[in-house]
């Protein structure tokens, strides 16, 4: 994945890399360096670029559904095409097929993979000081797994019927029963399939990650001298080995009742589409326990490794230490821990029974605690520093600032009485897009802003960095925060057109608004990608530390070669000695001989 | 970075979320865009709570962003010169920060339980007043007739156009034919998905007459949006003629003297 | 991945909304494609396009009424001034009126093709079209056990255009079919060219289909009064005795339980068309198989060539604008579901005139008024008969029962 | 960049395959100016009628014609049908059904069942009978295989099984309850250009064909293959179409090389009467393959 200029950036150094980057001729050779690799920074950048064209792609779904919201029926430009539909305009069964996949291509080809896939897999042997993962093949195997999974969802699109279109979460009996939705026949199984793929290679993933984490730290770094990062990601990792083993079961036994006719989650007595479905004796509510039991602790896998990495941007940028520690790292695994008995807060509504309702509100009322804690902590941490307005570090804040909106209008949904009315309105969705967009987007920019250098040994282009931040966060703002009003109405999601509502009718000028707002989103990401392969190119040379951060992988050459470090790695302290009284530069590395002020400093502070 | 104006612009922007997040809901209600119009009796519970909420979290939105904003208008590198405090954490803020949150959710948890049961849990003693059965993509409506019973042949069958009487406590019997849907009356502030398999009571009492949407709020297939239902309701007396009026049509042997106006009645 | 983009972008803008031509029938009557285009013409001439209807005097038609349905529909709230056909109907029943939809296929049973001019449920003998009433009724009430929901909430107004937009497709598939059959009566001399004159098109093509539409409301049923003081115990008894017995004969489809397991595997006149020629193609590919041209001399070698191209073309244009037929099922009469309506009058005007398009025959004429009202009487017991006895009939354990 | 080259070749290949889904069969697109025109003449209030009335008559008198129907080929045994309802009465003896698609007789080879029918006429010698003719069923099989019938002429459905049978005549949207042993009279409202499909839904092996022409000149052919058609229009040209069910021509027709009758593919020969002669055509030999045989 290096480019060529990389050898130059690090001559000088004694680098191991070199026979790595030295011309080899033969396919074999490019394969297994390029392709097969079992390089953890090879694998990293694999499913970074996988997971952004599959962003692109979700991004141009989520256009779609915004224009058929916007103007409900008109003839669609330039994708209208596509639809194949008799005068441009998509049908409804396309629009419902259009928000099903934008929300699968998102969470289970993009969020998931780029968080644990990508930046897990690059930062951390990087950041513990280790040579590679514990398990190469394995970690090779995680990301091709992932390859299945692109092709099933890819190809769904092109099946009789077209793509799953039963939402992301799948509820059956529309998901099982083969008749109740156009999508019944292929386009279901496919995403079933593909969803069971990236369970494989979540799970290869996160064994791989726990036991690195665990046993391959350099001398020095304990658990408690790991980055915020580094937790971030092992509190993932666990999450993902207790929960997924639930949704690949649930996943099968969906599958059971689409292709050999087990009846899980259907009841007898069904008549769909004048079809009555063979087995029956099943109960839809199990579904929806196994798949939230699932995907609300995934909804954490979706963020905390951002919250870990934002943590350690800001301290870089503030040039400050980390407020409260120890605090943080309790408070991801308490979110850890009380993600596993939050799920039915999904289910207020679904006819589960009221009085367990009221457990699962006491429950999630608690959990938007740890939450509260990282935040107040973030701004102890910027409060006092000596911010350094970098684009990664506005992403930062922008993390921050976002995060407490999709926080806070979390409290309103775990109000059990609250949610009767705004269940499944736009408010939700203006929710989770605050978490999952305007958070964890906003941390895996910040992210590459931050270790692009590292991974390409340049830096990007910090002016169109900051245009691109700018744009993205007006635009998003202007989309999602106005969908805090339209749930306020109780305006229903996955609507293909609600203006035939009396109580709705008037909310459409508003939609056009988002719908702009969405496109201008889009398109600002053009810069981005024009700043990101341009710089990855032609980007101002980087050194081995150009934001001057502490953590070992700023030890390590830009970029850094098969064996990442080029000398062992020995710890001597946190990750976030910045600014320490009395030491000649602000930032004391991880890795820095203690001198005596530094060391005193450095104690006092453990 | 060492540009002095970026600490004060980007302040400004991360200013401007308070400000016009704030200004976005203080508006909203002028252009009526906020709750719709609540003719339910418990609908005042859930509405206060929302506004109790929104008033908490609007403060906390506030501060938080805010101290955000002036962080980052004071401690901006290039205009300070003091140097950036060393500092771990404070033991008393984090218990501080922890406690009062903790307190503030837990009373929340406990003082909306009785708006939840009211909805929810106490079911009044009554036989249904309608049964309601969800079918893609439509609201089919089952009045017991007259012998007072469900599931005779004497029911009357409708379709989408419910009607129930005001000031008192009607009950909906709720079910599904085929897939998941929910049971959605904005203005009653009520919602239930209606789940094969299950017969879940809905009960409530409107306080004023009017013709009001029944929207479907679970995704329930590609006709989902067009699942269009019209709640009316109208005093006792007014109901029951209805009832009389849509019986006699039902058991009709001879067709009306001019179908077109009888349709324009329903 | 920019690569992607441009592959979408590639497709452009989808052309404006046009009406297909029946190219089921054109191919049955192999048309040429000037014969096809004079068609599409001819009918441009005569109704005009999706977006522009037209409405000679002769078809009785409201172009107001026509124009509030037809057009691509109107996204601004402001609007919803047309369109309403392509908004609520379009994507089932097709621009066309064809029912090939997007949606189409994965109803059932299929949307209605309005084409044919066939209509099942009416208050008109089975040989006459609904009348205007019948399908505002429809519309309003939607037809319960199949795809086709209640309109009831739309403005009258609304309802009304609709229904007049139904009869303009019904009657333009209509001509269409007249048109492309004319050409087999064409003498040799026509040299294959319809005529495009006034009396050809108009008087003897469209007046003829759109005179049974305007007489649509003379040709109601007259119901006779159910028979005054009826006991309607002893009623059903007797309705029963005719429903198994050999002179109203539902038993044969309707099955010994009344749970439609009778005659089953039967088609309804949509979709026998196109088994039919499924059949004839198939059939005709075979022999064309084992036929070896070796033999043939030129002319006749070209002749099979010809039916070879032919029966390949039907075979795509099965593929493309048919769907996959279905066979009808007699209705389950324990569900309690009554798609035509669930008066007794409905069931009345069902039995007495048979249901057109549908294997159900009329009984008019060889089963008396009264006998006909004893069997409505007995059907409408039917879901309440033998309560839980028939516990594994999965509906009426959906049903509550 | 391996993945990312990779994934942009997924990406084009994304974009290509959505832009090309298979397309339905390319209609020829109408003349937008023509149909402007030819709207034009039609909103027009040209004079109404015209020349919708028949053509007048040319000659005077009557003429009769005669011919046989022979098969050039070789039968094979008849299909039995699959009788599978009501077998006491369909099949009780062990009684066979046999498909009648195919009638030929053993000694003379005359083809039986082939319809042959006036297209126009200018006029018509002997007013619509009264008389009902009568179309009956028994042992679940329509007794004529080919029926034709004057439009406006009685015609007696019956129904002489001790089951019920209900006749559904297709594009007639005539479909009707026979109770057993019972009756109804139907009258022919149109023409049905060529012959057209009888069944009974209820014992779907039943079929059978029927014509209906306004002015009678319709014969169909006996099992010895002759067929006469009296009292035909003489002195003017008169234009015949031929149909058989198992003919492979369009729709049915038969057609023959017979130069001296103008005998077309479509089925169709052209003849002129003389008053009061008596045309015999002789032996028409219908090919086997004609019959798709």
């Amino acid at each position: 994945m290096t480019p060529p200029t990389a050898a130059a950036v690090d001559h000088g150094t004694v680098t191991v890399s070199a026979p790595a980057h030295a011309p080899k001729g033969g396919i074999g050779h490019f394969l297994s360096t390029y392709v097969f690799s079992k390089d953890h920074k090879v694998i990293g950048l694999q499913f970074l670029f996988s997971t952004l064209v599959w962003f692109l792609i979700g991004g141009l779904l989520a256009l779609a559904v915004r224009w058929q919201i916007a103007w409900p029926w008109s003839d669609v430009p330039v994708l209208g095409k596509l639809f194949a539909q008799e005068g441009g305009q998509m049908a409804p069964e396309f629009y419902t097929m259009l928000f099903t996949m934008h929300a699968s291509v998102m969470i289970f080809l993009v969020i998931i993979p780029i968080l644990a896939g990508a930046f897990g897999n690059y930062l951390i042997p990087l950041m513990i000081g280790a040579d590679d993962m514990a398990f190469p093949t394995l970690n090779m195997l995680s990301y091709w797994f992932m390859w299945p999974a692109f092709i099933l969802f890819g190809a769904s699109f092109f099946v009789e019927g077209g793509a799953a279109s039963g939402g992301w979460t799948s509820y059956p009996p529309l998901s099982t029963n083969v008749a109740s939705s156009p999508s019944g026949g292929w386009g279901q199984t496919l995403w079933l399939l593909g969803l069971t793929m990236v369970g494989v290679s979540s799970m290869l993933g996160s064994v791989n990650y726990m036991t690195t984490i665990i046993l391959m730290r350099a001398p020095g770094m304990t658990m408690f001298r790991l980055p915020m990062t580094i937790w971030g990601m092992f509190i993932t990792a666990v999450l993902q080995a207790f929960a997924l083993p639930v949704l690949t079961a649930a996943g099968f036994m969906q599958l059971a009742d689409r292709m050999l006719g087990t009846g899980f989650f259907s009841p007898e007595g069904l008549v769909v589409n004048n079809a009555v479905p063979g087995a029956g004796g099943g109960q839809p509510l199990l579904w929806q326990h196994l798949f939230w039991f699932y995907s609300h602790p995934a909804v954490y896998i979706m963020i905390l490794p951002a919250m870990g990495m934002v943590s350690d941007i800001l301290t870089t940028f503030a040039r400050k230490p980390l407020f409260g520690y120890r605090p943080m790292v309790y408070s991801v695994a308490g979110i850890a821990g009380l993600g596993f008995i939050v799920w039915g807060h999904h289910m207020f509504m679904s006819g589960m029974n009221p009085a367990l309702g009221i457990t699962f509100m006491v429950s999630t009322m608690m959990i938007a605690l740890p939450s509260a804690v990282k935040t107040f902590n973030w701004l102890g941490t910027i409060w006092g520093g000596r911010i350094q307005f970098t684009t990664s570090m506005l992403f930062a804040l922008a993390f921050v600032s976002m995060f407490i909106i999709g926080g806070l209008s979390g409290i309103f949904m775990a109000a059990t009485p609250v949610d009767i009315f705004i269940h499944d309105t736009y408010f939700i969705v203006a929710h989770f897009h605050y978490v999952l967009f305007a958070g964890t987007a906003m941390g895996v920019w910040a992210a590459i802003y931050f270790w692009f250098p590292k991974m390409f040994g340049r830096t990007m282009n910090e002016f169109w960095g900051k245009v691109h931040f700018f744009l993205t966060f007006i635009f998003m703002n202007g989309t999602f925060f106005t969908m805090h009003i339209l749930g306020a109405v109780g305006f229903p999601r996955r609507l293909a057109d609600a203006y035939h509502y009396e109580t709705f009718h008037h909310l459409q000028p508003l939609n056009a608004f988002m719908t702009w707002c969405a496109i201008g989103m889009v398109a600002s990401q053009i810069i981005f990608a024009a700043n990101f392969f341009w710089s990855m190119f032609y980007g101002p040379v980087a050194g081995r530390n150009p934001w001057n951060a502490n953590t070992l992988e700023w030890t390590a050459p830009s970029p850094p070669g098969h064996g990442n470090f080029d000398f062992q790695p020995v710890v001597y302290r946190g990750p976030y000695e910045y600014s320490v009284p009395g030491c000649e530069k602000d930032h004391l590395m991880q890795t820095d001989p203690p001198n005596a002020a530094a060391a005193a400093a450095a104690l006092a502070s453990h | 970075m060492r540009n002095r104006l970026s600490g004060i612009f980007w302040g400004l922007l991360f200013l401007a979320v308070p400000v016009l997040g704030v200004a976005t809901f203080a508006i909203a209600p002028a252009f009526d865009h906020w709750l719709p119009k609540d003719v339910s009796t418990h609908g005042a519970q859930i509405d206060a709570l929302f506004y109790f909420i929104l008033a908490l979290t609007g403060v906390v939105f506030v501060a938080t962003e805010v101290a955000l904003f002036w962080f980052i208008w004071k401690y901006d590198a290039a205009t300070t010169d003091r140097p950036a405090t060393y500092i771990h954490g404070s033991h008393t803020l984090e218990v501080v920060w922890t406690i009062i949150p903790a307190a503030t959710l837990l009373f929340l948890a406990i003082y909306q339980m009785n708006a939840w049961a009211d909805v929810k849990m106490r079911r009044p003693d009554m036989s249904p007043t309608v049964e309601v059965v969800a079918r893609q993509f439509e609201w089919r409506l089952r009045y017991p007739g007259r012998d007072g019973e469900l599931g005779t042949q004497d029911d009357l069958h409708l379709t989408n156009d419910l009607h129930l009487p005001i000031d008192e406590d009607v009950l909906v019997q709720l079910k599904s034919m085929d897939v998941l849907h929910s049971f959605f009356l904005p203005n009653v502030r009520i919602k239930q998905d209606a789940v094969p398999g299950m017969k879940i009571p809905v009960w409530f009492k409107a306080r004023e007459a009017g013709e009001f949407d029944i929207v479907c709020a679970e995704l329930c297939g590609w006709g989902h949006y067009k699942m269009k239902g019209r709640v009316t309701f109208e005093p006792r007396a007014r109901f029951e003629a209805w009832l009389e009026r849509k019986y006699a049509e039902q058991q009709a042997t001879q067709p009306p003297p001019d179908a077109g106006d009888s349709l324009a009645a329903n | 991945m920019l690569a992607l983009v441009v592959g979408m972008a590639g497709c452009g803008r989808t052309p404006p909304a046009y009406f297909r031509l029946n190219m089921v029938e054109a191919t049955k009557q192999r048309l040429s494609a000037d014969q096809e285009r004079q068609v599409s013409t001819i009918l441009l001439a005569m109704f005009g396009t999706p977006d522009e209807p037209v409405a000679l005097p002769e078809s009785g038609l409201d172009l107001a009424k026509l124009k509030l349905a037809a057009g691509p529909v109107r996204s601004d709230i402001a609007g919803r001034k047309n369109g309403l056909y392509r908004e609520h109907c379009g994507h089932c029943h097709g621009i066309t009126g064809d029912a090939m939809g997007p949606t189409a296929a994965f109803l059932n049973p299929y949307p209605r093709d309005y084409r044919p001019g066939v209509f099942k449920f009416k208050s008109t003998e089975r040989s006459d079209k609904p009348t205007h009433e019948d399908l505002v009724r429809i519309l309003h009430n939607g037809i319960p056990g199949t795809s086709m929901p209640s309109f009831a909430l739309l403005s009258d107004v609304q309802i009304d255009a609709l229904a007049e937009y139904v009869k303009y497709l019904a009657i333009r598939g209509e001509t269409e079919l007249a048109l492309m059959r004319a050409y087999f009566e064409l003498d040799d001399d026509a040299e294959g060219k319809l005529p495009e004159t006034r009396d050809f098109l108009v008087a003897e093509t469209l007046t003829p289909v759109a005179e049974k539409w305007q007489s649509a409301a003379d040709a109601r049923i007259t119901v006779p009064e159910m028979p005054a003081g009826l006991d309607l115990a002893a009623s059903i008894a007797k309705g029963k005795e005719l429903f198994y017995g050999d002179k109203a004969n539902c038993v044969k489809c309707h099955g010994p339980t009344g749970l439609g397991d009778g005659q089953a595997n039967d088609y309804d006149d949509w979709n026998k068309a196109i088994v039919e020629i499924g059949k004839e193609v198939q059939s005709g590919l075979a022999k064309a198989g084992e036929t070896s041209t070796s033999g043939m001399s030129a002319e006749e070698a070209a002749e099979h060539r010809a039916q070879l191209a032919w029966l390949d073309r039907f075979g795509r244009v099965l593929e493309g604008d048919a769907l996959r037929p279905r066979t009808i099922p007699p209705r389950n009469l324990r569900h309690g579901i009554y798609r035509g309506g669930r008066r007794p009058l409905d069931l009345y005007y069902r039995i007495h005139a048979g249901i057109n398009g549908a294997p159900m025959p009329a009984a008019k004429g060889t089963v008396p008024p009264e006998d006909i009202w004893h069997i409505v009487n007995y059907v409408l017991s039917l879901p309440y008969e033998f309560d839980g006895e028939l516990g594994a009939d999965r509906t009426l354990v959906a049903q509550g029962r | 960049m391996a993945a990312l080259r990779i994934l942009s070749v997924l990406g084009v290949s994304l974009g290509l395959f959505t832009g090309c889904r298979p397309a339905r069969v390319a209609v020829p697109g109408a003349d937008a100016e023509a149909a402007g025109a030819l709207r034009a003449t039609l909103v027009s209030a040209a004079v109404p009628g015209g020349s919708a009335e028949a053509a007048a008559s040319t000659g005077t008198g009557w003429g009769t014609l005669k011919g046989r129907f022979v098969y050039a080929g070789t039968v094979g045994e008849p299909r039995a049908l699959v009788v599978d309802k009501d077998t006491e009465v369909c099949s009780k003896g062990g009684m066979k059904l046999f498909d009648r698609s195919l009638l030929v007789d053993a000694s003379s080879k005359g083809l039986a069942n082939v319809v042959v029918f006036a297209r126009k006429t200018t006029r018509v010698k002997n007013p619509v009978s009264d008389a009902p003719l009568v179309f009956d069923q028994k042992n679940c099989e329509f007794l004529a295989p080919v029926f034709a019938a004057r439009v406006g002429q009685p015609v007696d459905v019956r129904n002489s099984d001790p089951i019920g049978h209900n006749t559904n005549i297709a594009g007639t949207s005539f479909n009707q309850l026979i109770p057993a042993g019972a009756g109804t009279v139907y009258k022919p409202d149109s023409e049905t250009g060529m012959p057209t499909m009888v069944t009974c839904n209820i014992h779907p092996w039943m079929k059978a064909y029927c014509v209906f022409r306004k002015d009678g000149y319709v014969a169909v052919s006996a099992a010895d293959g002759t067929f006469t058609i009296p009292d035909l229009p003489a002195g003017e040209p008169l234009e015949f179409q031929v149909w058989h069910e198992r003919s492979s021509g369009p729709s049915g027709a038969i057609g023959l090389s017979k130069p001296e009758l103008k005998w077309t593919p479509k089925g169709r020969f052209q003849i002129r009467l003389e008053a009061d002669e008596i045309k015999d055509l002789g032996t028409l030999e219908v090919p086997a393959a004609t019959l798709g045989s």
